[in-house]
C-alpha cells in the first residue's frame, strides 16, 4: 500500500549503476532518442559470449535502472540471448508502472538494434540518430 | 545513525511541521479535563469551548490587520478559495459573468475557474512576464464592464514570486470588482494590513504556517457587495457562512501559530533569506543553471531553479535524502510540466528539471549546505551517465 | 472544591472528549520530528504521511464494513451530509429533480434539501409516526419515478430514535433511488456492514466517537449511478472527490477512534444502556414527565425528555453546573422550539421543555445519580415559583 | 466576548429568587398571563410604603430575574415609585437580551397594574385574568 513510486530493486539500480559508462573499444554500440529520452548501449563479445555491456541513458529512473538491470543480466551471456529480451519482463520485475511502457519499449528497441549490430547485421536501422 | 538523522527537510512551502507551543495550546483542548465541548453547546462546556475560538480569531484578526467578523474559518486554502470564488461569482452572477485569473494560480484557484468556465462564466487568464510578474497594466486592460471577480494570488507558491496586491487591488476597487487573494503562501511571513489594503477576499491556511492541518480560513471584507454564497448548509454555525462543529482545538492552533508569526515575522524573513542567499550561492555557478521567477519580487523562503540537459524525475530521485519539490506541492505526483513554469516561457524539458527549495524556521546553516553538495553531486551523476545529446 | 470538580456532562452527543489513545497517534503526528509531511508530496517524508492516511482508511473502512476505495475524508458530517446530497442531486439531476427526507432530520441535511428546493428540486417531506420512527410503507408511497434521492439518517441526534436503515434502503434499492444515511450519531456505536446493506451514502464524523473536531468521512458506494459531484476543486487530493491537503493527524485520529470502537463497541453499548437506564428510573415517575422518541427503536446513548408545566430555558439553567441539550447540539443557541419535537407531535410547550442527557464512555453512575437529583430539585423549584397556571 | 447569555447578576437573582412565593394577605395582588408566559405579584402596603413583595412567575431565566429585581428594589419604597417602574432599566442593569423585551415589558404591565390595585383604582383592568 505504500505509495514510493519505486521499489527496493529500481532503487538499487538507480543507486548503483555500475554498467553505466563506455567500453573502450565495443563490439557494437547503439543509441535512440525519442522525445527526448535517450538511452545508448555498448557490447563486447568474445566469440558468442557478450562479456561486457554498458549504458548510458537519459531519462527517468525507471529507464536508468532498466538499463543497468539489462546491462547486469546479460553479461556472460551468448549473443542469441539479446532477442529474447523483452521490456515485459523487465516491466514486471522491476516492476515499473505501466504508464511508463512507452520508455522501456525505448530500451527494447535498443537491446534488439544491439543484438542485430553485434551480429553484424546490416538491418540495423534505428541506430545512428 | 537512524534513517530519520538523515533527511534534510527542504519543502516548507508544501508544509510545516507544528510549532510546539501550538502544539502545547491544542492538545489540552482534545482532553476531557480540558475545553472539549461543542462552541454550539449554550453550557459551561461549550462557552468555554466558544472562548477559544473567540480568542483565535483575535489573533488572527490582528495578524491581518481585520477585524474579527470579517473571518471565516475553513479546512484549509483549498475550502477558503473555492468559498471565494465560487461564492462570489455566485453571487454576483446577475451583474455579470465575467472574472479575471491567472494560468500560474494555484490548481485551488485555477481548477475552479475551469469549473466556472464550463458554467457560462467567460474568465481571462492573464499571463506574467518572464519573470513571473503580472504588469497591473495587463488587469487594467482586462477589465470589462461585467467584470465580478479578480483572483490574484499572493506569493506563488512554485516559485516564490511576489505580485503587487496593493496595486493590482486598486485597480479592481476603482472598477467595483472584487479582488480576491490567495495568501496560502505569505499569511504569517510577509506583512500584511488587510485594513487598509483594497482586497476584499483572502484565503489562508494553517498548515504552511506552523499550524495544524484541516483549518484555515477565509477573509471576507465588511464592505457593500462583498458577499459569498455558502458553498455548505447546516446548523447555522459562523451565521451560516460556513456551517459545521467549529474545530476548536484547530482553530485555536492557528490562532496561536498567528499570534507567534506576528511576534516573530522580522526575524523570521531575515533567517529565510539568509538561507536561500546561501544555497543560491552554493550553486549559481553551475553549467546551465536557471533560476526560475523574479529575483526582485520574491519571497525568501522559495528558490526556485532549473537546469540543463537534466531529467527532473531522476534529479529528484538523486537527490534522496534531501526532501524537496518538483512543481507544485499539491499536484507533485503528476509527471506534467509545472503550467506555472510554462507560463514563464520555460521549455517542457526545463520546466521538468526544476527544484523548489523551500525553507522554514528550523532550516539550519548545515541542511543549506548539504542541499547545496547533494545537488551537486546529483546534477553532476546523471549528467555522467547520459549519453551526448543528438547533434 | 474547584469550579470544574462540579460540572457534570450528559451532552455525548453534542460532542466527545478526544480518547486518550488517539490524542497519542495523533501528537507525534504534528511534531518536527514526526511524520508531519503533506501526503501530496512525493519524498519520504510525504511517504510517510500518506502511510498514516492509508491505515486510517484501513481503519474506518473495517469499522464500516465497506472498501477503502468507497471512503473520502471531509471536515466533518456537515460536509459529507452537502457532499452526498448536493453532490448526487446535481449529478443526476438529468435524470429527475424528486428527492424525499424528512422534516427530522438534522439540519446538516434538512437545510441543504431546502436549499435545493429552491433550486428547483420537489422535495417530499416524510413524517414519522409520533415515537419518531418512519414506516418504510410511506417510503414506498412516496418514491415515484423521477425520485434520485432519498436521505434519511441512522439515530436521530435529539430523540435517540433508530430508523430501520436496512428496510429503507432495501425500497430505494429495487427502484433505483440512491440512499443516503447521515450516521454521524451511530458510527461506532451500532454495528453497521456497508457491503452489504442497501446503502449508498453515508456521512459520519470522528468528534461523535472519542476522534478529533474537524474531520469527518463520506461513504460513496462503489456501484454504477453511485457518484457525487465535488463542491469544491482544486489539487486533485483524493481523486478530486474533495481536494485539499489531508489533514494527517485529524485522520490518523479518526483511523485510531475508528479502530477503539470497533473493539469495544459491545461493552460501550451496555454501559450507555445501564446509564441510561439509570436516569430514566430516576426520574420517570414524575408528574408530567414524558419521554420524547420509541423507546424500543432507540439508541441507549441519548434520553430526551419533556415535562408538563415548566419552562425549558430556565430548567437548563436552573439544571447548572449539569451540561445537557435542549433541542439539537448545534442549534441550541435558537429559541425555537425542536421541529424534530414537533414532528413527534409535541405541542410548542413541551418542545420547549424537552432535556436531552447523552452519555458517553466516560458516564460514572455518581454523574447519573447527580442528573437524577439536580434535575428532580430544578423541576420542583421552578414549579414552586410558577403561579398557578390560568384556569 | 464571553457567549453567556445571562449575566452574573442575572445569574445570582436567578439563583436566589428570596421574593418568590406569596404574601398571607396582600393588599393587592396582579397576575398577568400572555402567549404562555405568567408573571404574578403581591404586595404589602404601610401607610404610603411598600413593606413586601412577592413575585411568581412562569418563563424565562431574564423573567424571573427581573420580577425578583423588582421586588428586591422596591421593598420599602413609597407606593408612588410604582408608577416610575420601567422595563428599559431592567433591560439595561441586569442587563436583558433585546429579543426578550417583550417578557419584560410583560413585568412592567403586571407592575403597573399593581400599582394601580396598590391605590385602589378602579381601572386596574389586566388584573384578572
Ligand atoms: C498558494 C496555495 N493555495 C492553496 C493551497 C491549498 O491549501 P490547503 O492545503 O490548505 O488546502 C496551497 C497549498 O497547498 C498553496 O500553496
Ligand atoms: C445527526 C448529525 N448530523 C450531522 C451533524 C454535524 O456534524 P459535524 O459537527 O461533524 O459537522 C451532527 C452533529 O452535530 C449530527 O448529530
Amino acid at each position: 500500500m505504500t505509495r514510493d513510486p519505486y521499489s527496493a530493486r529500481v532503487r538499487e539500480l538507480f543507486g548503483a549503476p555500475d554498467h553505466a559508462g563506455d567500453l573502450e573499444k565495443p563490439a557494437a554500440r547503439v543509441q535512440i532518442i525519442e522525445q527526448g529520452v535517450r538511452v545508448a548501449l555498448a557490447a563486447d563479445i568474445d566469440g558468442d559470449i557478450i562479456v561486457g555491456l554498458r549504458f548510458r541513458a537519459w531519462g527517468c529512473p525507471h529507464l536508468l535502472a532498466g538499463a543497468e538491470a539489462f546491462c547486469r543480466e546479460f553479461e556472460g551471456r551468448p549473443v542469441s540471448a539479446l532477442q529474447a529480451f523483452g521490456a515485459e519482463e523487465i516491466m514486471q520485475t522491476l516492476p515499473v508502472p505501466r504508464e511508463k511502457l512507452g520508455r522501456i519499449l525505448l530500451l527494447e528497441d535498443a537491446v534488439r538494434s544491439l543484438g542485430q549490430r553485434v551480429r553484424g547485421s546490416p538491418d540495423a536501422g534505428k541506430d545512428t540518430n | 545513525m537512524t534513517k530519520e538523522a538523515t533527511i534534510v527537510y527542504l519543502d516548507y512551502a508544501a508544509t510545516t511541521p507544528v510549532d510546539p507551543r501550538v502544539v502545547d495550546v491544542m492538545t489540552p483542548l482534545f482532553r476531557q479535563d480540558g475545553d472539549f465541548g461543542n462552541p454550539s453547546s449554550g453550557h459551561i462546556v461549550g462557552r468555554r469551548a466558544m472562548e477559544h475560538v473567540e480568542r483565535a480569531t483575535g489573533q488572527l484578526a490582528e495578524l491581518l490587520g481585520c477585524k474579527e467578523s470579517e473571518l471565516v474559518w475553513t479546512s484549509g486554502a483549498t475550502e477558503s478559495d473555492n468559498l471565494a470564488i465560487l461564492g462570489a461569482a455566485r453571487y454576483r452572477a446577475d451583474r455579470g459573468r465575467h472574472l479575471i485569473t491567472m494560468p500560474t494560480e494555484h490548481k485551488a484557484v485555477s481548477d475552479v475557474f475551469q469549473v466556472l468556465e464550463k458554467q457560462g462564466f467567460e474568465v481571462s487568464w492573464l499571463y506574467p512576464d518572464h519573470t513571473g510578474v503580472l504588469d497591473p497594466a495587463e488587469l487594467e486592460a482586462a477589465i470589462r464592464a461585467d467584470t465580478q471577480l479578480v483572483s490574484i494570488m499572493h506569493v506563488n507558491n512554485e516559485t516564490g514570486v511576489i505580485q503587487d496586491i496593493e496595486a493590482l487591488g486598486s485597480i479592481c476597487r476603482e472598477r467595483d470588482v472584487l479582488f480576491h487573494v490567495d495568501a496560502a503562501q505569505s499569511v504569517g511571513k510577509l506583512p500584511l494590513n488587510l485594513a487598509s489594503m483594497p482586497v476584499d477576499l483572502l484565503s489562508t491556511t494553517a498548515h504552511k504556517v506552523y499550524g495544524p492541518k484541516g483549518v484555515g480560513a477565509l477573509f471576507v471584507a465588511d464592505r457593500p457587495g462583498c458577499h459569498v454564497e455558502p458553498l455548505t448548509f447546516g446548523g447555522g454555525q459562523q451565521n451560516g457562512r460556513r456551517p459545521g462543529t467549529l474545530a476548536v482545538p484547530l482553530i485555536a492552533g492557528f490562532g496561536e501559530a498567528a499570534r507567534i508569526a506576528r511576534s516573530e515575522m522580522q526575524e523570521n524573513r531575515a533567517h529565510l533569506q539568509s538561507m536561500r542567499d546561501r544555497l543560491w550561492r552554493g550553486i549559481r555557478d553551475m553549467d546551465g543553471m536557471l533560476r526560475n521567477g523574479s529575483e526582485d519580487h520574491s519571497f525568501p523562503g522559495i528558490l526556485n531553479v532549473s537546469i540543463d540537459d537534466v531529467e527532473g524525475e531522476s534529479l529528484l530521485l538523486a537527490l534522496e535524502p534531501l526532501c524537496v519539490a518538483t512543481g507544485s506541492a499539491c499536484n507533485s505526483k503528476s509527471q506534467a510540466p509545472s503550467s506555472v513554469l510554462r507560463a514563464l516561457g520555460r521549455s517542457d524539458l526545463l520546466a521538468q528539471s526544476a527544484i523548489r527549495f523551500s525553507f522554514g524556521r528550523p532550516t539550519a546553516t548545515a541542511e543549506v549546505d548539504f542541499a547545496v553538495a547533494r545537488y551537486r553531486e546529483a546534477v553532476g551523476r546523471l549528467r555522467d551517465i547520459a549519453p551526448e545529446p543528438a547533434p
